[in-house]
């Protein structure tokens, strides 16, 4: 019979098994840049700092820090600390992380998460030498870091996983397959992966070497790769693992309703339309903003999401705290969009535009990838805009990379879109749009919101900048480049007996602190 | 003899060549790339991407390269799956495939045959109707929806099979029956089919008249003369099954090599889609020719070699 | 006369098809004794092959046996189960079907479907049953036999599948066998050496045999009785001496005349056929069945189904020409002569 | 051999070998000599009636002729045109002017078509026919063949071997052929119906002149027949003359043994009568005997008849015998 | 009287005429027969009567929404309850036959045509030919059909066209095997033999004598290639080649609830017995279409 007994395959050993969805592609620090590969490395790595509960810094590898007058150099000093194979853990390590994160021949996909530091994007370029980027190990247990610009919330991306350090002897050794062996992966967090069978089990077991493994209390945690959320909930159902992160969201509002071990946990991120504001009728703002406003949020998550998700009235969520603790979107300006649809203004500006009542109105497509839930939305709304504007469109799925690739070049007229930050600030939603960036899929082009962006960018001011993000995220939304739709959650279903996990904004999960208490 | 070998490695050789030169000309024409996300990549990283896997180079040579690299027996290393190589993903991938694949086909012959057979020689009992209706439910009922509906009952209900994963005998049972519902109904009912062809026909009375027992007139002597059409379903079935099931392997969290036929093309994991797609033609091609030759043994009537 | 081995009694058999019953065989007595040879001979679609596949209770479907007794050593075998059935048929009974072609398993080599039987039957291993195939095939004159007997039904010639046939029935030494038409597509001198077999074996172990056959030579060469069918009736019945020189029955008689002769004089002649074809068994005629080609036919022959004369004590026949109210005729070298009307 | 027009069909050193495998992947190494050098004609308006062993080539002869088997040796020359070695295509032609009657009246006859249809195919496929016209000759054949016309709408397995076989002739008949090969057209068929069906193939010679290549071992029945005989053995003519000539004269042994096996449908005197019963083992095909191929059961067998084969020769008018008895 | 010479005539007048019937009348008369088959024939003939006129004597159309009535179960006004956007299951469900049943008649007319037709003349032939033939289509069965169906999408477009494309340039595959292997074991048949002394064409005698005589398989493989059909729509769907939403095919209909199955289990249940009992219908007139094609069956 199955293994039901839950908390752990041997009584004694006190081991979560969590579900992670599909096998990371890589739990490289340098190469990862998806959550499933981050959760792995935030547990079995550690950054000069790590993140509290409330995702504020806390000392990790380093011990203090310094931090010029213009806020640009970054000095720390770390602790003695262990890898996991019992090399001691030094500054050269995470020089050499950075620096390697940036080379352009390691290619790293999150490479520009370390545009921040000197000369990071030129070396990435291959404009520099690496000896010219603004890392340096001072002493084995001093590094200098010198940024390319003020950057308030570095100390918490040095908690970050592609800041990591990692091992210059292994990975000189092994080449790009040290990550993939147990044996060669050398971390130096809580705990170490110690078996990896590919899309079936991932096994880590506490690091001994750890400096501070008293605050470990798991003896260690099983990674399972299904990916199927039905099988994954049947699993947590029938007790034969204790941590799922995804589960049909059909049975979402039962699971609410019935289980007090489903949770939701805030996600940063917006579920959006984006226009394209080169496309008629689309190029037109009183159309976009008809159009946003025409739809009834409220139902949308109600009815069809079902998942807790929260109506979106401005584009970036809520979650983000300002320098004096309020939360961004609570201050965002009224855009003119409600929880329900606002019916009698959209028809207003859609007859200025020159459709009343919908007459004329092209008959336009909405894209989106192929995705059961994304169909269930676009029907949705495109009822709404019919009954509640009298315009008719045409729904079209298509295949992921066909849809990518469409709304990269621009051949279409409403696409649907999803923005998940990759950092808990303003900055990660609203630089999207700067009119070159590889991300602006609405194609948009505004000079007044490229120099805000540059503008916020280089400000050394937290509370100044705060103003400038809130005065490009006004300008985005007052033009309606985007429709917001609701910001994501993030639902799981965490045993009861499993205490103390930490889920962060952006997907994480820390077990640095958990425990089991039957 | 000899010579029909020759000529029929040669043609096999012919067909994987063909199959790689298809499929490399249809990867690289539809859109998307491997390194195409929802998020942008920053184009100096996405140009030291491309570099490193050598997208840059004319098409032309790509393929001349990636062609011997193959006759080498080297697939390339993935792009997806940082740092693993195609030859390592298919080899740790296939033993668990392989053995689902391999149960399940032995479950399709060991009762899709037999109740063939049976419901052939009660033709227009019940027996025959019941038989009839499962194979129509199990071609109709998709094995998703078969697989979802056992996990809720022996997993999540009854508590006595593991919802998904891969190892013990117990973790076998459900993803087998999913995955042979619908061949097994399939050969089921062709064997139904041909066999009533064949007991109707004179040798089937000569072997009576000998005395033999039903079962040996039934199985040895018209089973044999109806087994072509289930060869001809079987040989196909087999470099499928063995090669894995995406939608089986995705539900029971089986670590099969299935998975990689729909995800590498979701990817645009080119040299995985290219790996998977010679290692199944490989495969097939290799059974076909063994049908072939087992037409012959078969049926001595049947000569390919003229 | 020995004991009786076989009694068939009223036997009928029709085939139910969607037009309606074909009543293939409507009553047919007869009795085989032991070590006695039977010859059944008759008109093509008369009934032969289907009065042995009842006996052999192997009817396909639609066939149904629908009435009457078959006495195999007393026992009736109408009512036996398939597994009953299974251990006489080959064993007791064997029979060489009338088509070779079809009738042997193609994928099969001929070796192997011999082999089989003895196996099942002789209690022999396969090598020593090999070795007794070969022995038969050999009888049978099949030349190379070791090498045949690895050969496949499609590779050999008519008349050495019927031959395999043949050698696949005689293998088990059976105490009826039943032969339809065993020497159809044999050349005369391969007949005559099976025939002599027959002989030999009947002779030997005292097999009785059933010869179906439209071949009057080689009914003359083995049997010492004849049964001339048609319609699914028998016509006449009597000892082969009887049968040929002093037939009864018109249809009989034209049987005999249809054959053409090697003398010289005659062999050119036209030959002499029974004009017209048979009966359709759907609707048989109420009457004699022959009665339409029957150059004597009479009112009550259409009308009314004739009764058996017994004309001496083993030649019976179905004709009202016998009747005593009927016109006289006579046989009068080889042809009926003086049918008078009576009034 | 007059008047060189005659001559419908001659075949000159005809030869078919089947090659025999062994197992699937075998090399098939040896062969089945069917027909090994086979030559003989026959004029228009004849028949040639072809007897011998079972498996001496009878049917293989026909077979190759209609061009069923590619010939593996000689030549087949019809109607003046040589057509041992055209393709299927070209052969479409000529298929209207040979036809065969097939051995075994089972096999040949589709059990999926009507015998409506399957006389009446070509008739569609030669275009023939159609309609009202195309049933009322099939009924036609039908009733020339014996059966009834109703019996156009059944099926082959709904008949008893005989009147399958009158099916067969049904069909050869039915394109209205110059020539048939009739591969043992009767042997299926009880007496009475023969008669008819000899009768209808000698009328319909007559009416039609047809030409025959009539291939039985009913010695009798293709006395009756044929003007002229030839006798294979083991894929050899051993000899061949007109009808009367063979039967009063038999000269080659094998001959001789044939005609005193026919069995006399007299009780009396087929009990009395005495018959050459062959002796020793029937050869083999796949590797006949040296020399002559008889001599293993000739019992006038000499030293020379293992070593040289005897060639068909003309010993008196019309009468060739491959014999080393002969002609010395 | 009785014992007076008769006639020929009227020896004759017994004589019993059947009606004439060709093949097919024949096949139609066996097949009306059974009963099982007709009821086969003539609950498709009414699906597709339903599928036709049923949306328009509906008072829902398949994609008013009405979300206040979101994932109701069956009652008397929705027959087979709602969907999570409160449309009405029953009239999407009759919407969908008309996609689905188009593809899977298209699916097996394709099987039909081209499968029997290329393993016909593929096995028929034999050697190089049939070398050549098969391999092109283990060609055709191992190159990954998504990448195909993929460009066929951003070539063609999305649309029934598309999918009728897409799903003919596959769907004979297994149906040309496995007539090719019946041919191979068929083509030495004395019948055949016949045939061609006959003249009959190479063509003639495929259809006419080989095809007929491996009917069994064929039926059997057309039918059971029908919901594979339908599934392959839905997939094809997923690659956006399949009609657009709110249109829903019923492979697409038994996709979309299968998330729900726990907790409404009736939105997957309907759909599935939709194609079940269509499947049903379908094999049930598959079999009763291979009896009476077959003139020795039972029945
Ligand atoms: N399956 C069947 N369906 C319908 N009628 C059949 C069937 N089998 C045989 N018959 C009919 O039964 C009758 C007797 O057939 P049977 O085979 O016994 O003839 P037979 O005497 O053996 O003739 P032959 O000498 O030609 O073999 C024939 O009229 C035939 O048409
Ligand atoms: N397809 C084949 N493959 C191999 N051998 C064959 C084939 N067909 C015939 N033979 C062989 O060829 C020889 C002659 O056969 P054929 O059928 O011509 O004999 P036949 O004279 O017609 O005999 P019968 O009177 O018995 O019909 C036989 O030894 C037979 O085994
Ligand atoms: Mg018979
Ligand atoms: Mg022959």
């Amino acid at each position: 019979t199955a293994n039901n007994s839950g908390g752990g395959e041997k009584k004694d050993l006190m081991i979560v098994r969590h579900n992670l969805g599909s096998d990371p592609e890589t739990i490289d620090p340098a190469l990862n840049a998806a959550v499933d590969g981050a959760i792995i490395l935030v547990n079995t790595f550690e950054g000069l700092m790590r993140l509290d509960e409330k995702d504020q810094p806390l000392e990790g590898v380093a011990t203090e820090y310094t931090i010029s007058e213009d806020m640009l150099t970054y000095t720390f000093k770390l602790r003695k600390s262990k890898w996991s194979d019992g090399e001691e853990v030094t500054a050269h390590d995470f020089e050499y992380a950075w620096k390697r994160a940036l080379d352009p021949a390691t290619a790293a996909d999150y490479a520009y998460q370390l545009y921040y530091i000197k000369n990071g994007e030129k070396f990435n370029n291959g404009e520099v030498s690496a000896d010219e980027v603004g890392v340096k190990a001072l002493d084995d247990y001093t590094l200098e870091v010198v940024l390319e610009a003020p950057t308030p919330y570095f100390l918490e991306l040095t908690a970050f996983p592609t800041y990591f350090p990692v091992r210059k002897d292994i990975i000189e050794a092994h080449g790009e397959k040290w990550a993939l062996n147990p044996e060669t992966h050398i971390s130096n967090g809580p705990f170490k992966v110690v078996k990896w069978e590919h899309n079936d089990i991932m096994e880590l077991v506490k690091n001994e070497n750890y400096y501070d493994k008293d605050r470990v209390k798991l003896d260690g945690i099983h990674f399972y790769f299904m990916t199927e959320s039905s099988t994954a909930l049947a699993a947590f159902e029938s007790g034969e693992v204790d941590y799922i992160e995804s589960m049909p969201s059909e049975e979402i509002p039962r699971l609410m309703k019935e289980s007090d071990e489903f949770k939701i946990f805030p996600n940063l991120g917006t579920y959006f339309y984006v226009f394209n504001t080169t496309k008629e009728p689309v190029n037109d703002a009183r159309v976009r903003k008809a159009l946003s406003m025409a739809i009834d949020r409220k139902s949308i998550v109600e009815v069809i999401t079902k998942a807790g998700q929260i109506p979106a009235l401005s584009f970036v969520p809520e979650g983000i705290t300002e320098p004096d603790g309020s939360d961004f979107n609570k201050n965002a300006k009224d855009y003119g969009l409600a929880l329900t649809p606002k019916v009698e203004e959209a028809r207003a500006l859609l007859a200025e535009a020159g459709y009343p009542d919908g007459k004329g109105f092209p008959k336009l497509t909405v894209i989106y990838n192929t995705h059961e839930g994304h169909k269930a939305i676009a029907e949705a709304i495109q009822a709404m805009w019919k009954d509640n504007l009298g315009i008719e469109i045409e729904l079209q799925n298509q295949e992921w990379k066909v849809f990518q690739d469409t709304r990269d070049n621009g051949d279409f007229v409403i696409a649907r879109h999803g923005w998940l930050a990759d950092y808990v600030d303003p900055m990660t939603f609203l630089d999207m749009w700067y009119s070159t960036s590889g991300n602006n899929n609405a194609h948009w082009k505004n000079e007044e919101f490229d120099r805000l962006i540059n503008e916020a960018k280089t400000a050394a001011d937290e509370k100044t900048r705060f103003e400038i993000m809130h005065k490009a995220h006004d300008l985005m939304m007052e033009e309606m480049i985007v429709m917001p739709i609701y910001y994501y959650t993030n639902p799981e279903m965490i045993k009861s007996y499993v205490k103390d996990v930490r889920v962060s904004p952006l997907g994480f999960v820390y077990y640095d602190e958990a425990y089991i208490e039957r | 003899m000899g010579k029909y070998i020759i000529s029929r490695f040669l043609s096999m050789f012919i067909t994987i060549f063909l199959v790689i030169t298809i499929t490399f000309v249809l990867m690289h024409a539809i859109p998307g790339g491997p390194f195409t996300g929802e998020k942008k990549l920053p184009p100096a990283t996405e140009q030291a991407l491309r570099e490193k896997y050598k997208l840059d180079d004319p098409l032309i040579k790509q393929y001349t390269d990636y062609l011997i690299n193959v006759s080498k027996g080297d697939l390339g290393p993935s792009f997806k799956l940082k740092g693993q190589d195609v030859n390592d993903i298919i080899s740790r991938s296939f033993p668990a495939s392989a053995q689902l694949g391999g149960v399940a086909v032995l479950v399709i012959l060991a009762i899709g045959i037999p109740i063939g057979v049976i419901a052939a020689l009660k033709q227009g009992t019940w027996i025959d109707s019941g038989v009839m209706l499962l194979a129509v439910l199990g071609v109709t009922i998709p094995s998703f929806v078969v697989a979802t509906v056992m996990i809720y009952i022996f997993s999540v209900r009854l508590n006595i099979l593991p919802s998904a994963r891969w190892g013990t005998l117990q973790h076998m049972i459900m993803p087998t029956i999913a995955l042979s519902a619908y061949s097994l109904a399939f050969i089921a009912r062709l064997t139904r089919s041909t066999m009533l062809e064949v007991i109707s026909q004179d040798y089937i009375r000569t072997a009576r008249a000998k005395g033999l027992s039903e079962g040996v007139v039934i199985f040895k002597h018209a089973l044999k003369n109806a087994l072509i059409p289930i060869i001809t379903y079987v040989g196909p079935l087999v470099a499928a099954l063995l090669t894995g099931s995406f939608v089986i392997e995705k539900i029971f969290a089986i670590p099969g090599l299935g998975r990689f036929f729909v995800e590498s093309i979701s990817n645009r994991d080119y040299t995985v889609i290219m790996g998977v797609t010679i290692f199944y033609a490989v495969f097939l091609v290799v059974m076909m020719f063994i049908v072939d030759i087992l037409y012959g043994l078969v049926d001595p009537r049947i000569k390919l070699d003229e | 006369m020995g004991d009786k081995l076989l009694d068939i009694k009223n036997l009928k058999t029709s085939f139910f098809t969607h037009v309606g019953e074909v009543k293939a065989i409507r009553g047919v007595d007869f009795y085989l004794n032991k070590g006695e040879a039977l010859g059944i001979v008759g008109e093509s679609g008369s009934g032969k092959s289907v009065t042995s596949m009842s006996i052999m209770r192997l009817l396909q479907h639609p066939g149904k046996i629908v009435d009457g007794e078959i006495l195999f050593n007393n026992e009736n075998l109408i009512p036996k189960t398939d597994k009953e059935m299974q251990a006489i048929r080959g064993n007791r009974i064997s029979m060489i079907f009338q088509d070779p072609m079809t009738s042997l398993n193609p994928v099969y080599t001929v070796g192997d479907q011999i082999v089989e039987a003895i196996v099942k039957h002789q209690k022999l291993s396969k090598a020593e049953a090999k070795k007794k195939a070969i022995d038969m095939l050999r009888l049978v004159g099949i030349p190379s036999p070791e090498k045949r007997i690895n050969q496949y039904p499609h590779e050999f010639s008519g008349g050495m599948r019927q031959r395999a046939m043949i050698a696949m029935a005689l293998s088990c030494e059976p105490e009826l066998l039943i032969a339809d038409e065993p020497t159809t597509a044999l050349d005369v001198t391969i007949q005559a050496q099976i025939l002599e077999l027959m002989k030999d074996l009947k002779s030997k172990l005292n097999t009785s045999i059933i010869l179906i056959t439209h071949d009057l030579g080689v009914v003359a060469d083995v049997c010492s009785r004849v049964i001339v069918m048609y319609g699914g009736l028998i016509m006449e019945e009597g000892t082969v001496e009887e049968i040929f020189y002093t037939p009864r029955h018109p249809y009989t008689l034209g049987l005999l005349k249809s054959i053409p002769k090697l003398c010289d004089k005659e062999s050119k002649q036209r030959l002499v056929p029974i004009v017209g074809s048979p009966p359709d068994l759907l609707k048989p005629p109420k009457g004699c069945p022959f009665a339409p080609r029957c150059d004597y036919a009479m009112r009550i022959c259409v009308n009314e189904k004739p009764q058996y004369t017994n004309v001496s004590p083993t030649q019976r026949s179905m004709c009202w020409l016998l009747h005593k109210d009927a016109p006289r005729v006579e046989v009068i070298n080889g042809d009926l002569k003086g049918a008078e009307q009576n009034e | 051999m007059n008047n060189r027009e005659d001559i419908i069909l001659e075949v000159k050193n005809l030869k078919k070998y089947f090659p025999v495998r062994k197992g699937f992947l075998g090399k098939s190494t040896q062969y089945v000599k069917a027909v090994d050098d086979v030559s003989f004609y026959i004029k228009r308006g004849e028949t040639l009636g072809l007897v011998g062993e079972s498996g001496c080539g009878k049917s293989t002869t026909g077979r190759t002729i209609i061009r069923l088997y590619d010939p593996t040796d000689g030549e087949i020359i019809f109607n003046g045109n040589e057509i041992g070695k055209l393709n299927q295509k070209e052969l479409r032609g000529f298929r209207k002017k040979i036809q065969m009657i097939f051995q075994d009246p089972y096999a040949s006859l589709n059990s999926r078509m009507t015998v409506g249809d399957i006389i009446g195919e070509s008739f569609d496929i030669h275009k023939i026919a159609s309609g009202n016209e195309r049933l009322e000759r099939i009924h036609e054949l039908l009733a020339r063949v014996g059966l009834q016309p109703d019996h156009a709408t059944r099926y082959p397995h709904e008949f008893s071997g005989g009147q399958r076989q009158r099916i067969g002739i049904a069909r050869a008949l039915a394109v209205q052929p110059e020539f048939i090969i009739a591969d043992e057209p009767i042997s299926a068929l009880d007496v009475s119906i023969q008669a008819q069906v000899v009768n209808m193939l000698e009328d319909l010679q007559r009416d039609l002149n047809l030409t025959y290549l009539f291939i039985a071992h009913d010695l009798s029945m293709v006395k009756h027949i044929s003007s002229r005989i030839g006798v294979m053995y083991l894929g050899k003519l051993v000899e061949i003359t007109e009808s009367d000539e063979l039967y009063k004269n038999p000269v080659h042994p094998y001959t001789k043994a044939l005609l005193s096996a026919i069995p006399i449908p007299d009780p009396n005197i087929t009990k009395a009568n005495k018959r050459i019963i062959l002796q020793g083992d029937v050869p083999s095909p796949l590797n006949p005997p040296s020399g002559c191929r008889f001599r293993t059961r000739c019992k006038y067998a000499m030293p020379i008849c293992s070593e040289v084969d005897p060639v068909l020769r003309e010993i008196s008018n019309n009468h060739s015998v491959a014999c080393h008895l002969v002609g010395k | 009287m009785d014992w007076e010479l008769i006639s020929q005539d009227e020896k004759d007048c017994e004589k019993i005429v059947r009606p004439s019937m060709t093949y097919w009348q024949d096949v139609w008369r066996r097949l009306k027969s059974n009963k099982v088959a007709m009821g086969g024939l003539i609950f498709l003939v009414f699906l597709v009567l339903l599928a036709i006129f049923g949306p328009m004597l509906s008072r829902y159309s398949y994609y008013d929404q009405n979300l206040a009535l979101a994932n109701h179960g069956p009652s008397s006004s929705n027959w087979f309850g709602t969907d999570k956007h409160g449309r009405d299951l029953y009239v999407r469900i009759l919407y969908g036959a008309r996609i689905s049943l188009t593809v899977g008649i298209v699916a097996s007319i394709i099987n039909l045509v081209v499968g029997v037709l290329y393993g016909g003349i593929s096995g028929y032939a034999g050697g190089k030919v049939d070398n050549i033939m098969m391999r092109i289509v283990d060609i055709l069965s191992t190159i990954p059909l998504t990448l195909y169906v993929i460009l066929l999408m951003v070539v063609i477009g999305s649309g029934l066209k598309s999918i009728l494309i897409a799903i003919g340039s596959v769907y004979w595959l297994s149906m040309a095997r496995i007539v090719r292997g019946q041919i191979l074991s068929l083509k030495e048949q004395e019948y055949v033999l016949a045939a061609k002394t006959l003249g009959a064409s190479s063509l003639r005698i495929i259809l006419r004598h080989l095809i007929p005589n491996a009917m069994g398989p064929i039926i059997v493989t057309m039918t059971m290639s029908i919901p594979s059909a339908i599934f392959t729509e839905a997939f094809l769907s997923f690659i956006g080649l399949g009609v657009s939403a709110p249109q829903a095919s019923w492979g697409v209909l038994a996709n979309d609830a299968l998330g729900s199955i726990r907790t409404y289990p009736y939105q997957l249940f309907f759909p599935a017995l939709a194609i079940s009992v269509t499947m049903l219908a379908f094999n049930f007139l598959g079999d009763g279409l291979r009896d009476a094609l077959d003139p020795r069956m039972r029945k």
